[in-house]
């Protein structure tokens, strides 16, 4: 195969499209905003060429690439979700105060989700990685928030060095970077498997945002760029799974902690190490989910939401069964396309109001009607509700967890799944329904090639919503080569452990049932149109849209019941201010310019010297 | 003996630097602390019995014990670098007495 | 090769100084030639090196005269010392007037702690280095903090020929090498009775190395230092005393087991509490001065464990960021009036090209990959695993996460501008100045691009760039052209 | 298909008209029961074709839109519901399809009834998802117990294991403290006391249907006979054994239906926070207590 058409070739060409585009926008900020549209475009073609090429080898440099079935899998979500986006830069351009650094970091963090999800070396994973972090980190702050991109950054860095560490230790053992070879040679040595599992599990866990390290979603995405965050929710919170699904399901440490199970001999025998990540994923689900019924922020309620999702990929990917890795597999792939859509449709309702606080909001349907449409889509699919995508992967995850019979897990699970109800029509009902606030009068629908991607990703999630089999056939593939079980997929149907389903026919009936509805609507006398104003307010005269709006504290009653639960967010910064407090006390223990005092410590430490060396 | 006595001396040289905020009197502490250092370095050099080193028509023997001469140059050159740090810090001194008025590092204020 | 070119690197700075002295007026163009001497005599000593060379000054045979030694590892140090000098000195040349004697004796001193084979020698070349610092740093107008220097940097070095004296008295020699050889057919266990020298010497050298306890000056004399002398304290200075702790503690340091723990507790504390430090600060400058501290603790941790030609690839990574770095926050602080980071959001945007050096060297100083951090960090780490040591780089990794977090701190609070929950705008930089030398801007630039290229280049041309040897490869890739 | 379609069409027009005519029923004896004489049985029949014959008011497209979704995604779930032996889609009644697709309608109810820009609507649709919290959590918990017991989703399934020897396989008596808790559920899924509070008309004219009149509330009407059915009929097909014949059903549907609505008589009504702590209190525990006892013990298998 030539090199023109290769991994290497594309991760190369995005990196020099990366300096393409940041050369154009100091000449002309649309046409470096194009580049970045045309390249993930390209990008996205070129791997989709590539799927006849899955498993080859290639490499550059030292840096060795090899394109698996679950790397091109997330390669081509990832080029997806960016593409998508990317038309939404067109319009930011002069939102962002770097706009060839936002061009340029842009197709970096393309390049390095490429390079990570196809490297064939643990190293290359790394580098590429970090250059995800990286290049994101720069963003980051072109929003709302210069402290999210600090807060980013560690808790990245805590989980990519996390995984160096496990890198190089098992290279110190194994002598090779080679994942696969290293994976192999890992689940033969209980200490190298668990030392595998611990470190790339953390950055895996980090990444996706599972309780305790759920608090940069929030932070980055609530404040990052308005286009990014959809990148940052939708794309690249997915490579956690990625290295979970490493850690988990390729090395495979289910079988290695196999005989270090809980309940063994039942149907929820599980290793202990998957109980924990089970256990982490469902507290994130609820965390996640309370904390996204609290929020008045449209971004951070959503950044919230993909904790909550963020529990259930784990979830399925550490109870190891095939049909649970298969539903976390569309369950990333169902809320990447949501979650890019939703938070796009945020994006819409900034381009043209300038704020996403809710209860600033309002009645934005009748401005915006296609966005409503978008994010309405998107959420359904957040929510699990047919005909969407996410409730295949929800379905498959419930039906693989009442299979293992785990009660709690189960109970969170389905408190997420009913809590998503809530957070998410919260901003259906606070921005798009209700009253339309008179300044928001002239709003009008978002532009045409913003309409584009938001359409495009809601006819997939439709799409994958009606006939889910076109993706899960794929995701049975990788489940085979990673050595488990495939789906059991027949024609349009899905089997479960304890049923079926059909998402075509259940989609097929909703669209009979709506029929009825319109022809039963239609059949009857037409309704007088009326003014939003023109409501029941209990004879009294209100003239004050804004007053007449419900959104701000929605769920006033429900929060208050948890509102002095223990919160990790204080808990994190109450550690920072130590970690501050004791910088200074170094400071001005040690550096007091007080000679006598210094020397005080330096007599102090020799003798601590002489005494210590003498012992 | 002498060895003890600098060992002394130089912590004496140090206790003045703990214990003094005045910045003669650590300058002077920093010279106690010199001294003594010099003196034991030329004390090891000493060699019970020995000669000095130097060869002259009286002792033309090579097997004759010396004294160790090597101590005794590079002492000298201590000397010397202590003489111009002392110099330095004298200079220093000054200027900061110029500045704050006062000898006093305490009374310098600043942080 | 011609040997002598090995004492010329000494003696021509030094000539240039006396010359300064007589002739004032030209001291500049006498610096100039030193400085440009150096650079061109290491470039050719590297270009000629075969193998190791001691020279003997006067011909003196070892153990009875001085040599100096110029091995790889000096190699490397004279090139890295000579061109980091040039560098700092072509930035800062607005500094030099009326300091150039002293310049030229501390490139001589410096020179010389690298060069030297002799403990005394070292000790000398020590004290005049310090005392060339000590001067230089009486340009920041704060007498009290270089008078705290002075009374520290005395009584290390004090503590340091203490040690020596020691030392001659056990083995009756100076010369580095000469000692090693005694210790092996000494039949008495040394490292018992080394304690003592020892602990003398690496206090003594600590305290120059910037090492806690010992390193009390540190903040005072460089929070409000200038591009010149800020920058060769944290770059300069320190390489070179980080070199010869290094040579000590490869040659000489035969330690017990538990003097081995004492010595890495200090080091790795210092790693440790300098960077918390360094998070707790916000002031530019104060923010570099503790993470080179924290770095001094790293490298000579590194050498402890015997991983030399990691904790050389950390140093030079150190010194070249932190010469970029600390350059332009002093120019920062000293256009805008202050370093406070919450007072220049966005100030890169006056400047962009000198905000790219900044970041370029920011990202390599925390370990970045891309950048030549990151090959330093991972040859570090794999040395460490390789040595079975495991808790070592548990602790430099957690370490990382909070340098980054400052690192990065710094990095967006100087491109954007903006309140917190406000949108970065670029008109909001208005008021704050980062004016253009040309000068400046090249040699950040080509430092920038260098960083890059060898953060990168490794990557597609070494197949073992984790794990190579910064030494050999000296004299394999260098001295074989 | 086209049978399992047309199966469908006819469940659908059984549970029209056996609600709504239950609905009635239920209204008269109500009205016994409170000393009135109570309207005749047929009376939500005619309610409901007066408000359809009628001309309403719209608030936007949207106020319409989501009228028809509610009630399509309702139907829908209707149509996939086994009655009596007969299944539309056999095999494919899976549990979760109801849960999720009665949501569907939840939703478009919920969308429709905002759209109209009214803050009642906003408030009862508000606490609608609130109280679903409450009660969905510990009736999918003592669900999970059920479908791990008998390893299968399937409601027809459920209901034929069931049957297989008279009353004594019923979960109702193989798990006494599951059944309680979906009961206390089903309460709070037709919104009967004490977990009305989302209607709660004397506080905030009945919530989400405070806008609507003519052939929009006629729908909503509809939507509501149905949605009632469909949670009727799972807790009689999940608990009482469903039904092999159709009196048995009409019977099991109405004792469940008409003790929910004799309680609802004599209770009070909650606050809303008042009702999720004690779903999470009480039934959850119950819940849970039951789970365990399927998973772990094997009881109720």
């Amino acid at each position: 195969m030539d090199f023109i058409l290769s991994v290497p070739a594309i991760v190369v060409g995005l990196f020099a499209a990366a300096v393409l585009a940041y050369l154009l926008t100091k000449a002309n900020k649309i046409l470096g905003a194009l580049i970045t549209v045309l390249g993930s475009g390209a990008a996205l073609a070129a791997m989709l060429m590539l799927k006849g090429d899955i498993n080859s080898v290639q490499s550059l440099g030292a840096l060795g690439f090899k394109l698996t079935d679950y790397g091109w899998f997330f390669s081509v979500l990832m080029l997806l979700i960016f593409f998508s986006v990317s038309f939404f830069n067109l319009y930011w351009m002069k939102k962002i105060i770097h706009p060839a650094a936002y061009n340029f970091l842009y197709l970096v963090a393309l390049a390095g989700t490429v390079g990570a999800f196809t490297a064939k070396d643990f190293i290359g994973l790394f580098i590429f990685w970090e250059t995800i972090v990286w290049a994101s980190m720069f963003i980051i702050p072109f929003g709302k928030s210069r402290n999210a991109s600090v807060v980013y950054y560690a808790f990245s860095a805590f989980g990519s060095l996390s995984m160096l560490f496990g890198i190089l230790y098992l290279y110190s053992k194994t002598g090779s970077f080679d994942i696969q070879y290293v994976l192999e040679q890992a689940s033969m040595n209980t200490t190298y498997a668990l030392v595998a599992f611990i470190t790339i599990g953390i950055a895996g866990l980090v990444k996706i945002g599972v309780f305790p390290f759920h608090l940069w979603l929030p932070k980055a995405h609530g404040n990052a760029p308005d286009t990014f965050s959809p990148i940052l929710s939708g794309g690249l919170v997915k490579a956690g799974g990625f290295a979970a699904f490493l850690a988990v399901i390729v090395m495979p440490s289910y079988k290695v902690f196999a005989s270090n199970a809980l309940f063994l001999g039942r149907e929820l025998a599980m290793p202990v190490p998957n109980y924990i990540l089970v256990f982490l994923g469902a507290v994130s689900i609820v965390v996640g989910t309370l904390m996204a019924i609290k929020s008045e922020d449209f971004k951070k309620l959503i950044a919230y939401s993909s904790v909550a999702n963020g529990g259930y990929i784990i979830i399925g990917i550490a109870i190891a069964d095939s049909l649970s890795v298969g539903g976390a597999f569309m369950h990333m792939f169902a809320h990447a396309l949501a979650s890019a859509a939703a938070f796009l449709s945020a994006a819409a309702v900034v381009h043209r109001t300038g704020t996403t606080k809710m209860s600033e909001l309002g009645g934005l349907i009748h401005r915006m009607p296609l966005t409503y449409l978008v994010y309405l889509i998107a959420i359904i699919s957040m929510a699990g509700i047919p005909p969407m995508s996410g409730f295949i992967s929800k379905w498959m995850l419930f039906q693989s967890m009442i299979g293992k019979g785990m009660v709690f897990t189960a109970a969170a699970a389905f408190f997420g799944s009913i809590g998503s109800f809530l957070y998410v029509f919260r901003p259906l009902s606070a921005v798009f329904l209700g009253q339309l606030s008179p300044k928001h009068e002239s709003v009008k629908e978002a532009p045409f090639l913003m309409q584009v991607p938001m359409i495009g990703l809601s006819l997939l999630t439709l799409l994958f919503g009606v006939f889910p089999n076109i993706v899960l056939r794929f995701i049975s593939d990788i489940l085979k080569t990673a050595g488990l079980d495939g789906l059991t997929l027949n024609g349009l149907v899905i089997s479960g452990t304890n049923g079926q389903l059909n998402p075509s026919l259940v989609s097929l009936i909703f669209g009979i049932g709506f029929f009825i509805a319109l022809i039963i609507f239609i059949i009857h006398p037409k309704s007088r149109k009326v003014d939003l104003m023109d409501t029941y307010t209990a004879s009294e005269f209100i003239y004050t849209p804004e007053l007449l709006h419900y959104s701000y504290a929605f769920y006033a009653p429900f929060e208050r019941l948890y509102e002095n639960a223990p919160s990790t967010e204080k808990w994190y910064a109450a550690l920072i201010k130590k970690i501050e407090e004791a910088g200074q006390l170094v400071s001005y223990t040690f550096f007091n310019n007080k000679p006598r005092i210094i020397v005080f410590w330096m007599v102090c430490a020799v003798i601590a010297l002489l005494w210590g060396g003498s012992l | 003996m002498i060895q003890y006595f600098s060992i002394v001396l130089m912590l004496v040289g140090i206790y003045g630097l703990l214990s003094q905020r005045n910045v003669i009197k650590l300058i002077a502490a920093l010279n106690i602390f010199e001294i003594g250092l010099n003196l034991f370095i030329v004390s090891i050099g000493f060699v019970k019995d020995g000669l000095v080193p130097i060869l002259t028509s009286n002792n033309e023997s090579s097997a004759m014990l010396y004294v160790d001469p090597l101590p005794h140059a590079l002492v000298l050159t201590s000397i010397v670098i202590g003489v111009g740090v002392t110099a330095l810090a004298l200079a220093l001194a000054k200027k900061m007495h110029d500045k704050y008025g006062t000898y006093d590092m305490d009374e310098m204020g600043g942080k | 090769m011609n040997t002598s070119f090995i004492i010329l690197l000494i003696a021509v700075p030094l000539g240039a100084a006396f010359l300064s002295v007589l002739v004032k007026k030209l001291g500049k163009y006498f610096l100039g030639a030193a400085i440009g001497f150096n650079l061109a005599a290491s470039g050719i000593l590297a270009y000629d090196y075969v193998s190791p060379v001691i020279y003997e000054i006067g011909g003196f045979k070892p153990p009875y005269g001085i040599s100096l030694v110029l091995d790889e590892y000096s190699l490397l140090g004279i090139l890295l010392l000579n061109v980091v000098f040039a560098l700092i000195a072509i930035m800062a040349c607005k500094y030099i007037k009326k300091y150039e004697v002293v310049l030229s004796v501390a490139l001589a001193a410096l020179n010389g702690v690298i060069l030297t084979g002799d403990l005394f020698n070292l000790f000398v070349f020590m004290e005049i280095s310090a005392i060339a610092a000590y001067i230089l740093t009486t340009m920041n107008k704060n007498i009290k903090y270089t008078f705290n220097y002075l009374v520290l940097g005395t009584l290390g070095s004090g503590l340091l020929l203490f040690g020596i004296a020691v030392i001659y008295n056990m083995f009756g020699s100076l010369n580095i090498m000469d000692i090693q050889n005694r210790m092996a057919i000494i039949s008495y266990p040394v490292a018992g009775a080394l304690v003592l020298p020892l602990a003398l010497i690496f206090t003594g050298l600590s305290v120059e190395a910037k090492l806690l306890p010992f390193s009390g000056w540190a903040r005072g004399v460089l929070k409000d230092s200038n591009s010149l002398v800020g920058t060769l304290i944290v770059s300069a200075f320190s390489a070179a005393v980080l070199l010869a702790f290094g040579r000590l503690i490869d040659s000489l340091f035969v330690m017990s087991d538990s003097l081995l723990i004492v010595f890495t507790v200090v080091t790795v504390g210092t790693l440790i509490l300098a960077e918390i430090a360094a998070f707790s600060k916000k002031n530019l400058r104060e923010i570099l001065l503790f993470s080179s501290i924290a770095q001094s603790g790293l490298v000579v941790a590194l050498f402890l464990q015997g991983l030399k030609s990691a904790a050389l690839l950390v140093l030079i990574n150190n010194v070249i960021s932190k010469m970029i770095l600390f350059t332009l926050a002093a120019k920062i602080g000293e256009d805008n009036g202050t370093d406070k980071l919450e007072d220049l959001k966005g100030v890169f945007l006056k400047n962009k090209v000198l905000g790219f050096g900044f970041t370029a060297a920011a990202m390599s100083l925390i370990g970045l990959p891309l950048f030549f951090g990151f090959i330093a960090k991972a040859n570090v780490l794999v040395s460490l695993f390789e040595a079975n040591n495991i808790w070592l780089p548990m602790v430099i990794l957690i370490v990382s996460v909070i340098e980054g977090a400052y690192v990065v701190r710094m990095l967006t609070t100087l491109w954007n501008t903006g309140e917190e929950g406000e949108l970065a705008k670029a008109e909001d930089a208005k008021q704050y100045k980062l004016t253009n030398k040309v000068r400046l801007t090249i040699i950040i630039t080509i430092a920038a691009i260098a960083i890059v290229a060898a953060g990168i280049l490794p990557l597609l041309q070494m197949n073992d760039w984790f794990n190579f040897d910064i030494l050999s490869f000296l004299t394999d890739g260098l001295g074989g052209v | 298909m086209i049978t399992g379609i047309l199966t469908g069409f006819g469940i659908l027009l059984f549970a029209f008209v056996w609600q709504t005519s239950l609905d009635g029923i239920n209204r008269k004896i109500v009205g016994r029961f409170q000393k009135r004489i109570g309207p005749k049985w047929y009376q939500q029949f005619r309610d409901i074709f007066k408000a359809l014959s009628k001309t309403g008011v719209t608030h936007g497209w949207v106020f319409d839109f989501g009228v028809m979704m509610a009630l399509g995604g309702i139907m829908a779930t209707v149509m996939f519901l086994p009655v009596v032996g007969y299944s539309a889609f056999p095999g494919m009644d899976n549990f979760f399809i109801f849960v999720y697709l009665l949501a569907v309608g939840m939703l478009g109810m919920a969308m429709s009834s905002v759209g109209s820009g009214n803050p009642l609507a906003g408030i009862g649709v508000m606490r609608a998802l609130t109280q679903m919290v409450g009660y969905e959590v510990p009736f999918m918990i003592v669900i999970l117990g059920i479908i791990f017991g008998h390893n299968t989703s399937s409601l027809s399934e459920l209901a034929a294991i069931q049957q297989a020897s008279g009353i004594m396989t019923w979960n109702l008596v193989k798990m006494p403290i599951g059944t309680v808790v979906a009961y206390i559920s089903l309460l709070g899924m037709l919104g009967k006391k004490p977990f009305e509070t989302f209607i709660a008309p004397a506080e905030i004219a009945s919530g989400p249907m405070v806008e609507y009149g003519g052939k929009q509330l006629g729908m909503l009407m509809i939507m509501h006979e149905f949605a009632t059915f469909i949670e009727v009929t799972l807790f009689v097909t999940l608990f009482l054994g469903g039904a092999t014949t159709l009196f048995g059903f009409i019977a099991k549907y109405f004792v469940v239906y008409i003790l929910a609505s004799l309680i609802s008589n004599a209770l009070a009504r909650f606050k809303i926070d008042q009702v999720i702590k004690f779903y999470y209190k009480v039934p959850i525990t119950l819940a849970i207590v039951q789970a365990l006892m399927v998973v772990f013990l094997g009881w109720g298998v």
